[in-house]
Parts: C-alpha cells; structure tokens; sequence
C-alpha cells in the first residue's frame, strides 16, 4: 500500500518539476519549488526519514523558498527565453540521465532488506546506539556522535554561508519609523502573528529537546526559531523585529555556536579523549554522551538561527523603498 | 463495544471530511474564477480540516497524540483563515477582478 | 480507512497542483500552494496512523507553520512588487 | 517487488535529477538556475532516502516491539546535505542580488552581451 | 596530548578561529588573527610531515569511533605532502596579504574576507586529512563555498558573475561526487575510504560501481578544471582579488587532484581504475590537449592574471599526464610538479597583487617599461616564468624532467616531444611580459610608480627561494614525493 502512495507522491514531483521547466513567473516558480519541496518531504515520511523530512520541510519549503521570494522581490520577476535552443542541454541531460539508469541495473532493488547499505555498517548503529548512547533516535546518535565531526562540518558550511551574505549584502539596521507602521489591513495577520510567535519559540525548544526521542534536533530547532522571528517581521516591519534581536547579538550567536561545537571538542582533548569524544566529559560514559550531544545540539541550534536570520535581514534590508517581504 | 463504537465515529468524522476536501479540491480546479475558487479553499480549510483531525484525535484516545492533534487544530483554524484572507486582499489590491459571465466564455 | 482518506487527499494535491500550474494569476498559484500544504499536512498525519507511529505529528506541525509563513512572504512580496494590476496569464503556462 | 520493476523509484527519482539538471544548464536566468540547483540536490537527496529504505522497516527511532528498522546512516548524510544546499542557494542568491544591482540584469545572455562590450 | 591529536588539530585550529576573526571584525585585528592561525597550521603541518615520515601513515578516529563506524582521520606521506603545501601557501599569502587587502577590499568587509579565509584553509586542509568519502564531501562544500565567497570580493562587477558561473558548476560537480558516492554507499555499505577500498573489489564488475566512479571522476574533474571542464576557471582567477587568485589558484585545484588520486588509487584500486574502466588513456589525451590549448590560449591574453589562469590550466594538464600513466615515476612526477606548480603560481599571482597595488592594472600595455619602476617585483615574475617555462635550476626544470623521463620509461615518447613543445608556448607568453616590461619604452603618459613594500615582496621572495632551492636540490621533496607514490600505487595492488 505505500507503494502506491509512493507512486503517486513521485508522479507528483515528475508534475511539479515539469510545471518548474515551464513556468515564465519567477513568484509562481518559487510557489511550485516550495511545493515540490513539500511533497519530497512527505516523501521522505513515507520512505521513513522522519528527521529528514521534518528538515526538508523547515529548509527546502520554509527557509529556501522565503529567501528565492526575497531574492526576486530584489530584482525581477520574468524569465527571458534562452537565445538559443538549448541542444546541447538536452544532450548532456539525455546522456547523463542514460548514464545513471544503466547504473541503476545492478542496484539492489527498492527495500530490499538484504542489500549491502543494510548489511555492513547500519547494524551497529541500530544494536549499539541503546546502549553506548542511550537515547532512542538512531538519526540523533549517528549525527552528534558516531558522524558528529560531519556535523561540524555542517555548521561550518551554514556558518560560511552567513559569512558570505554578510560580505556580499552587508546588513543595514534599520532605523525605528523609517517605515510605514500604519497598515490598517495587516491587521488580522498582526494578531495572529503575536499569537503565534511565543509559541513558535517554545515549539522550537521542544524540537531542540526532543530530538533524542524523536524527530528533531538542532538544525530544525534553529531554523524554526528563526521562522518566528521572520513572520514577525512579515507582520510588524522588519525594523520592528530588529529590535527583538540586536545585530551584534546576532553576529556573537554565529559565532558562538560554531565556537561552542569546536570548544566540546577541544575540551574532550584535553581530558585526555580524542576529538568529539563525549565519553570523557562525565564519569559515566552514556552520560557523557547525553552531555556532548545536549551540547553541540544546541551549539548548532543557536548558529543556525542567528544565521538564517542574518540570512533574511541581509536580503530583506538590501531594499531601499519601505516596507519588506 | 465502546472501541468499535468510538471507531465507526471516527470513521465517519474521517470520511465526511475527506469528501470536503475533495470537494474543495474539486472547487479549486473547476471554479471559473479566483474568488470563487477561493470560496472552495475555504471548504477544505476549514470542515475538511477539522473533521479529519477529530477523526484522528478519537483514534488517538487520551494521549500525547491527541494533544499534539489539538495543537495543530488551533493552528490551523488560525493559519488557514488569515492566509485566505490575506490573500482576498493583496487579490484586491492586485486588482485581480470578479468573474462576469461574458459571451463565449 | 487510513488509505482512503489518504488516496483522496493525494487525489485533491493532483488538483492543487493543476491549479497551481494553470494559475492564471499568481493569486491562484498561491492559493493552490497553501491548499496543497494543508494537505500535506493532513496526509502526514494520517500516514502516522497508517504506519502506525503517530507520534510524528511533530513534523506535520512543522508543515502547518512553514506553509503559513511562506504563503504570508509571497503576498507581501507581490504586494511591494505590484500595486496595480498584473495577470500573468499571457506567457506563464505556455511558452 | 522484484526484477526490474523493483527499480521504479530510482529511474523516476533520475528523472527529477535530470529536470533539474536541465534547468541548470539550459536556462539563462540565474534564479532559474539556482531553482535549477535547488530541484538537482533535492532530488539526489530523494535517491539516498530512497535507498535508505527497508521494505517493512520503520522509522529508525528505537521503540519497544519493533525490530525492523530503516537505514539511518543515509538520513544523516542526507540533512548535513539539505543544510549544504540551503547554503549555496543563499549565496548563490545573494550573488544574483549583487549581479542584479550591478549589471541591470538576471538574465545570463544579456549579462555576457555587456561583458563583452566593456 | 599534542602530537597524537596533531591530525585533528590541523584542521580544527583554523576552523575554531574562523568565528573568531568574525567577532575581532576590525581589519587589523582579524588580519593578525588570520596571520597567527596560519602560520601555526603551518607549525603543525611541518611537525606532522615530520611524524609522517618518522612513524608512518597516521591514522585518527574521531570521537573514538573505530573506523567505518566513525569518521577517520588518515594522513600518509602523500596527504601530508599536500596539507603542507596548503600550509606553506596560506602562511605566506596571509604575511603578504594586509596591505593588498586595504587597498582591493573595503574596510567594512576585510573581517569576512579573513573569516572566510580561514574557513577555506580548513576546507582544503580537511579534505587532504580526510578519510570518509562523505566528510570529504562535507569539507570540500566549505571550501568551495568560502571560495566562492572570496572570488566574489573581486574590484569589479565581473567577479560575481565569475564567483556565480563557478558557484553553479561547482555545486554541479559537487552533486556528481555526492551521486557517486551515493552509489559507492549503496553498493557496499561504508563510507570510509580503507574499508570501500576492500569491500569495492567483491563488487567491481557492477554496472553500478562503474557509473559511480564516472560520477566521481566527473565531479572532481569539475573541481579541479580539467579541459573541457575548466570553464570557471579563467574568470574566477581573473577576477578575484590578488590574494585570493595566489592562494586559490595554488591550492584548491591541487587538492581537486589529490582527491582524484585518492578515488583512483586508493578507493578503486589502480587495476579498477586504470585497466577496467581505461581513465589513463581518456585522461591522457585530454590532459595533452589541455597542455597544448590552453598554452595557446594564454599566448594570445593581454590580461596577464587571465594569462596565468589558462597556464593554470594548462599546468594541471601536466598534473594529469604524468598521474595518467599510473606508474610511480609518472605519479610521482605529478605530485613534484603539483607542489612546484603552487609555488610559482603562487608567487606569480602575489607579483600580479604588487603591480595591481601600484598601477591599478594588470593589462599587459600598462606593463611597459616597468621593470625600471618595480624591479624587485618584476624579479620575481622573471624568475616564476622561467620555472613555469622549465629552465635549468628552477623548480619547473626538476619537474619537467622528472615527467619527461617517466613518459619516456612508459616508452611514450611522441608524448615527451608535446611537453616540450606546451613548454615553448610558455616561453612565448612569458616572453611577451618579460618583452613588455624590460624592453618597451614606457608610454610618456604613464604616472610613474613606486616599488610595492617590503610586506608583499618578502612573501613573493620566499616563494622564489623555495623555487629556486628545489631547482638545486630536490631530493628531499622528490624522495616525499616519491614515498607518496608508493603509498598510493600500492595501496591499490590486489
């Protein structure tokens, strides 16, 4: 039966990435990659990767999507055609897509318990992260502990990304009153928005506190926080939310959660363990796991969401007239 | 007897509301126009919606499930609204006009 | 019961999408994006059900934040870029 | 499924690849080629989930009574991966931007028509 | 606690300080930052070459999880060859690079431009270091993405349209190695590079494995600007500010070959990769068009950082040659002239940054007549030149001659006669600066300028030291090369 579901899901996405090619509007192309966003991410519910779909859902639909909004609302909505027809395209897609399904030949087949990916490695993960980790979300322990040193790696890439807006964009605070406040018809959205940002917030310290026993983690917890923080400044002006968080702080906050993630490591070496290695930072070595993956957890969770927010303003604050996305 | 009875009631809370959200669905790709379509959203917004979150919620019973089942009700019974009428208005504002049956059309 | 509910709502994502692709306005495009992650968010519920671990619901939460938050960025995108009219019927869906 | 068929999820998972290869490199608007970009990795993101599967097997959180579970090493490189594309598509945006203010326009054809002139 | 964490500590020491120069924001501050941390990873590099070739190959799991289990660190003497050659590069464009900075970059970004500076040492220093092919993945996207930010703080509008072509194909090859491995995963279940090496052969007469190592191969070859895939490459180096051309063009392609040597020989096994699958004649052929073509384009530049970057080019041809042959002279070659190519790339795109400090051009009719004005520093280009030409007692000399020689033991000798003429081609582009600067009359008009200061010609001077050092006596890095080559040709032996 989630052969079907599978089925249709996948038609689906062959349905949004063909509307992708087609499509002139550049809003309307990034409504359909929003879409096709969500719907791998029930994909990926489906194919059982609930972290990853929680995390497609929260960057590829929320986070990506607003920034490709922001990016066009910067520049320009039509898509010219190509001056040229594109041949030469066509040919290297046809050829490296006739390249990748004569791969698929020897593949094992789809679910198969007995391929090799199920056989070797992932065992260990499923036997042994009970007990040398003690905590119930394998996606949890592969990432912080067994793989945490990716996850740094990860943290570096999101904070270079921030870097790298910062130096291209640069981030202008905007002064209080420099925009029109009086939007008599954002009336509806500001109540709502009020109500929901506390809970935002606190639906974002769950996720980060959960992620042991179920899907969630820091990256989702980060970029969920900073979603509150971008629908308040939808609903209230971007100078408004601005005075929520100060820029400093948030420089200070992307720096610190790289910081925190390194400083675990250096500190599990200086205990005499080698890097990352949690067992060192408490008596008992599973609670020295629990301690290093709290940790680095929410290193990531603060660089995220200071980053995403640097992100957004960056963009959103490039703009010179009032009022933003 | 009071589990087949609480499931029947969930069946059916689940049934009618997945027929609101076909026939919303239904709505939105036949309407002629965008505030008509919009009309139909709101059925599968709304009904849909709710009757198949209560279909869940009393499979649920009385546990974490449901509680998180209540939460997405109350967001959803804010968000979907206010998303549809924003976007009545920023229509308006796009002038975005109502569909008048012309000749030929 | 499960597969029901979620055969028809993938039926009624189809359409979403359809609209979606047809517009003709960009509001219709919306629209049919919000619609389509409402029924996103129903299905993954009731996929929790059906492989019976619903205390997933988390992510459908998640689902019901982002697809408001972005459906609210793009009004306010095309209400900053348009004020006045724009149907962008001609030379959206064909080429 | 077996035989051929039991491959039906990867050939149309290539197919979604190759769309959005296909915008990459045949469109000349360059949010169109980061939408491009997008669409690729989200794609070979679906090829690892996809492999990642157990027929059967559940999510791979631990719970009493089930002792099939998915692969979870696949899910963990696929989000190191999401958080790899969330960061090209922003910088590739933020250069669009930048290109935008500095050339007049997204639209690659143009831009190396002024290249050229200069 | 510091030397059997000193793998670790390598990569992480520029990592940790990368926020860190964010924070100190002030150009000063994170310029002495950035300073300190690279002359330390020098340290570090210099003593971990030193245990390398004492100990043997270093192996380091991080978070003490045993290898395919965990992430493994893994140097041997080839790995270590490169990070030192990173090292070197980076500590000497950092001494050189303050005052070129506050001219080309404006002071509000100099705090990211050092930030992300650090961020692509690391990048670099943790894919030689690496072990797994997904960390390597993970560290390559660093590196490209600090890489592209770099590029992209060029002085004019063209260097974002060049950070851009390069960030679309970048991630483009980026996504093809991730595929591969992908493949790579599903086949055998480990990521870590030892254990695919052991369990690919079981599984090697795949269609599967087959088109994973095509995805690779393509990937990387993206990365590292192989002929018909070098696109990026002329206008990112062109374009990007003089300190980041010197310390890109000399160490992110190297490390794209390093990768590339790992993949072939350790992870796929030479027999695989070069009797199966016949890389060593595709990449033969297009490594000699790349010599030829690209030597030929760059005769015909007037902008002389564009003329450097189709020499890059052409240079990485030489690269391929002599790691196409897949014997250990050939490999060894490759990796002489890799470290000897960064050298005299490095210096002479640090010379480029002189003359751009004093003239604000680097085209070659601005040029005329300016050895008189900056002789120190046309020195400098003099001397690369004729190292890049291969003249006697440079460093390009001993490389030429060890690839001619390994081309001859293959028994190729059309191949060698090809070398010799890229070479001539060299002779011709370098000989239209040199002709420019020390024998054309200065145009009347022309402002007169000072020599750049001391700060940007030490680093350049040490550079051509080092130059001409090897050209004199190479044995020691020709006998580190030639250790390298052994380890990675045997490693993939059956």
């Amino acid at each position: 039966m989630e052969h079907l579901i599978n089925i249709v899901l996948l038609g689906l996405l062959m349905l949004a990435g063909f509307a992708i090619v087609r499509t002139k509007s550049l809003l309307a192309v990034a409504m359909l990659t929003s879409i096709y966003s969500l719907l791998s991410a029930s994909l990926f519910v489906v194919l059982d990767a609930v972290d990853v779909a929680l995390t497609e859902a929260a960057i590829g639909a929320g986070i990506s999507t607003i920034l490709m909004l922001a990016a066009i609302a910067l520049t320009s909505d039509e898509e010219k055609a190509p001056r040229h027809t594109p041949l030469l395209p066509l040919f290297v897609v046809i050829a490296t897509g006739a390249a990748l399904i004569y791969g698929t030949l020897d593949m094992p087949r789809f679910g198969d318990p007995a391929a090799p990916a199920h056989r070797h490695v992932a065992p260990t993960y499923l036997q042994d992260t009970p007990t040398a980790i003690g905590i119930p979300n394998v996606v949890t322990s592969v990432l912080a502990s067994y793989r945490s040193y990716d996850t740094l790696g990860e943290v570096t890439v999101i904070f270079t990304a921030g870097t790298g807006v910062l130096a291209l964009l640069g981030f202008r605070p905007r002064r209080r009153n420099t925009e029109d406040t009086g939007r008599k018809k954002l009336v509806i959205l500001r109540v709502v928005a009020k109500l929901f940002f506390p809970l935002i917030l606190l639906f974002a310290l769950y996720v980060l506190f959960h992620g042991d026993y179920g899907p969630g983690g820091g990256f989702q917890a980060g970029v969920i926080f900073a979603t509150g923080f971008i629908l308040y400044a939808l609903a209230f002006g971007l100078s408004n939310s601005q005075q929520l968080i100060p820029h400093q702080l948030l420089y200070v906050m992307a720096a610190a959660g790289v910081l925190i993630y390194g400083l675990v490591g250096i500190a599990s070496m200086l205990l005499g363990g080698k890097f990352l290695e949690y067992q060192v930072l408490a008596n008992d070595p599973v609670t020295g796991q629990h301690v290093g993956i709290l940790l680095i957890e929410t290193g990531v969770a603060i660089t995220v969401a200071a980053v995403v927010l640097i992100i957004y303003y960056g963009f959103v604050s490039r703009r010179p007239a009032p009022g933003d996305i | 007897m009071i589990g087949l009875a609480f499931d029947i009631l969930s069946w059916v809370s689940l049934l009618i509301g997945a027929i609101f959200l076909l026939v919303g669905a239904i709505g939105v790709l036949r309407f002629p126009d965008f505030y008509s379509r919009l009309h139909a959203v709101s059925v599968s917004d709304t009904m849909g919606t709710a009757l198949i979150l209560v279909g869940l919620m009393i499979q649920g019973g009385l546990s974490m499930v449901t509680v998180k089942l209540l939460l997405m009700f109350y967001f959803m019974i804010f968000t979907g609204p206010t998303a549809v009428h924003a976007l009545a208005e920023a229509a308006i504002e796009g002038n975005v006009k109502p569909f008048a049956r012309k000749t030929g059309q | 019961m499960y597969i029901v509910v979620s055969v028809v709502i993938l039926i009624s994502i189809t359409m979403g999408l359809v609209r979606a692709y047809r517009g003709p306005t960009l509001y219709d495009r919306v629209m049919a994006a919000n619609m389509i992650g409402t029924l996103t968010v129903l299905m993954v519920s009731v996929l929790g059900f059906l492989t019976g671990r619903p205390e997933f619901l988390d992510i459908a939460l998640v689902y019901v934040l982002i697809s408001f938050v972005s459906t609210i960025a793009v009004l306010r995108v095309s209400a900053n870029r348009y004020g006045t009219a724009r149907d962008d019927a001609t030379g959206s869906a064909q080429e | 499924m077996q035989g051929p068929l039991g491959l039906y999820n990867y050939w149309i998972v290539i197919v979604l690849m190759m769309t959005g290869f296909y915008i990459v490199i045949a469109r000349p608007n360059l949010i169109k080629k980061i939408v491009g970009l997008f669409v690729f990795q989200t794609s070979v993101f679906i090829f690892f989930i996809t492999m990642a599967k157990v027929e059967d097997g559940t999510a791979p959180i631990i719970q009493e009574g089930v002792n099939l579970y998915s692969n979870p090493l696949p899910h963990v490189l696929i989000l190191t991966a999401i958080v790899v594309s969330l960061a090209t598509t922003a910088l590739g945006l933020a250069l669009v931007v930048r290109i935008r203010e500095s050339y007049g326009t997204i639209n690659e054809d143009d831009i190396h028509v002024q290249d050229e002139a200069s | 606690m510091l030397t059997e964490n000193l793998v670790a500590l390598q990569v992480v020491v520029p990592l940790i300080f990368a926020p860190v120069c964010l924070l100190l924001g002030k150009s000063r501050h994170a310029w002495a930052c950035a300073l300190t941390v690279s002359w330390l990873a020098l340290g570090i590099a210099t003593l971990l070459v030193t245990r390398v070739a004492t100990i043997g190959t270093q192996s380091y799991a991080i978070g003490a999880w045993a290898a395919p289990i965990g992430i493994e660190y893994r140097v041997d003497m080839a790995g270590a060859l490169i990070i030192f050659i990173i090292a070197a590069i980076g500590a000497m464009v950092m001494s050189y690079a303050r005052r070129s900075i506050e001219h080309e970059i404006a002071a509000e970004n100099s705090g990211y431009f050092y930030a992300c500076y650090l961020l692509c040492l690391t990048g670099l220093l943790g894919i030689a270091a690496t072990g797994d092919a997904f960390n390597m993945f993970v560290f390559l996207e660093i590196s490209s993405l600090s890489s592209y930010v770099l590029i992209s703080l060029g002085t004019t509008r063209r260097a974002l349209t060049a950070a851009f072509q390069y960030l679309v194909m970048g991630t483009i090859g980026a996504t093809f190695i991730l595929i591969g491995v992908g493949m790579l995963y599903m086949m055998t279940g480990t990521l870590n590079m030892m254990d695919l090496a052991q369990r690919l052969p079981g599984v090697d007469d795949t269609r599967t494995i087959r088109v994973a190592f095509a995805f690779v191969t393509i990937g990387v070859s993206i990365k590292l600007a192989l002929f018909p895939l070098h696109l990026w490459l002329p206008n990112a180096y062109t374009f990007a500010p003089s300190v980041v051309s010197a310390f890109v063009a000399a160490t992110a392609t190297k490390v794209g070959i390093y990768v590339l040597l790992r993949f072939f020989f350790t992870v796929f096994g030479i027999h695989f990769s070069f009797v199966a699958m016949h890389v060593g004649e595709i990449l033969m052929v297009l490594a000699v068009v790349a010599m030829l073509v690209a030597s030929l384009v760059a005769i015909f530049q007037d902008n002389i950082k564009r003329m450097l970057a189709y020499s890059s080019v052409a240079q990485i041809g030489y690269m391929i040659l002599g790691i196409s042959l897949a014997t250990s002279a050939g490999v060894t070659a490759g990796m002489i002239h890799l470290f000897n190519h960064a050298l005299i790339k490095c210096a002479l795109f640090l010379c480029m940054g002189n003359i751009f400090l004093r003239l604000g051009s680097v085209e070659l009719h601005d040029l005329r007549g300016l050895a008189q004005q900056m002789p120190w520093t046309m020195a400098v280009f003099v001397i690369g030149g004729l190292s890049l030409i291969g003249v006697p007692l440079t460093s390009g000399f001993i490389s030429k001659w060890y690839l001619v020689s390994a081309v001859l033991d293959a028994g190729l000798w059309p191949l060698a006669v090809l070398i010799l003429l890229a070479s001539l081609f060299a002779l011709i582009y370098i000989g239209r600066v040199v002709e420019a600067a020390y024998f054309s009359k200065p145009d009347p008009t022309a402002k007169k300028v000072r020599e750049a200061p001391a700060s940007m010609l030490i680093p350049a001077w040490l550079l051509i030291g080092a130059n001409l050092y090897i050209g004199v006596d190479a044995s020691l890095l020709a006998g580190i090369a030639r250790q390298g080559a052994d380890i990675l040709i045997g490693a993939g032996v059956p």
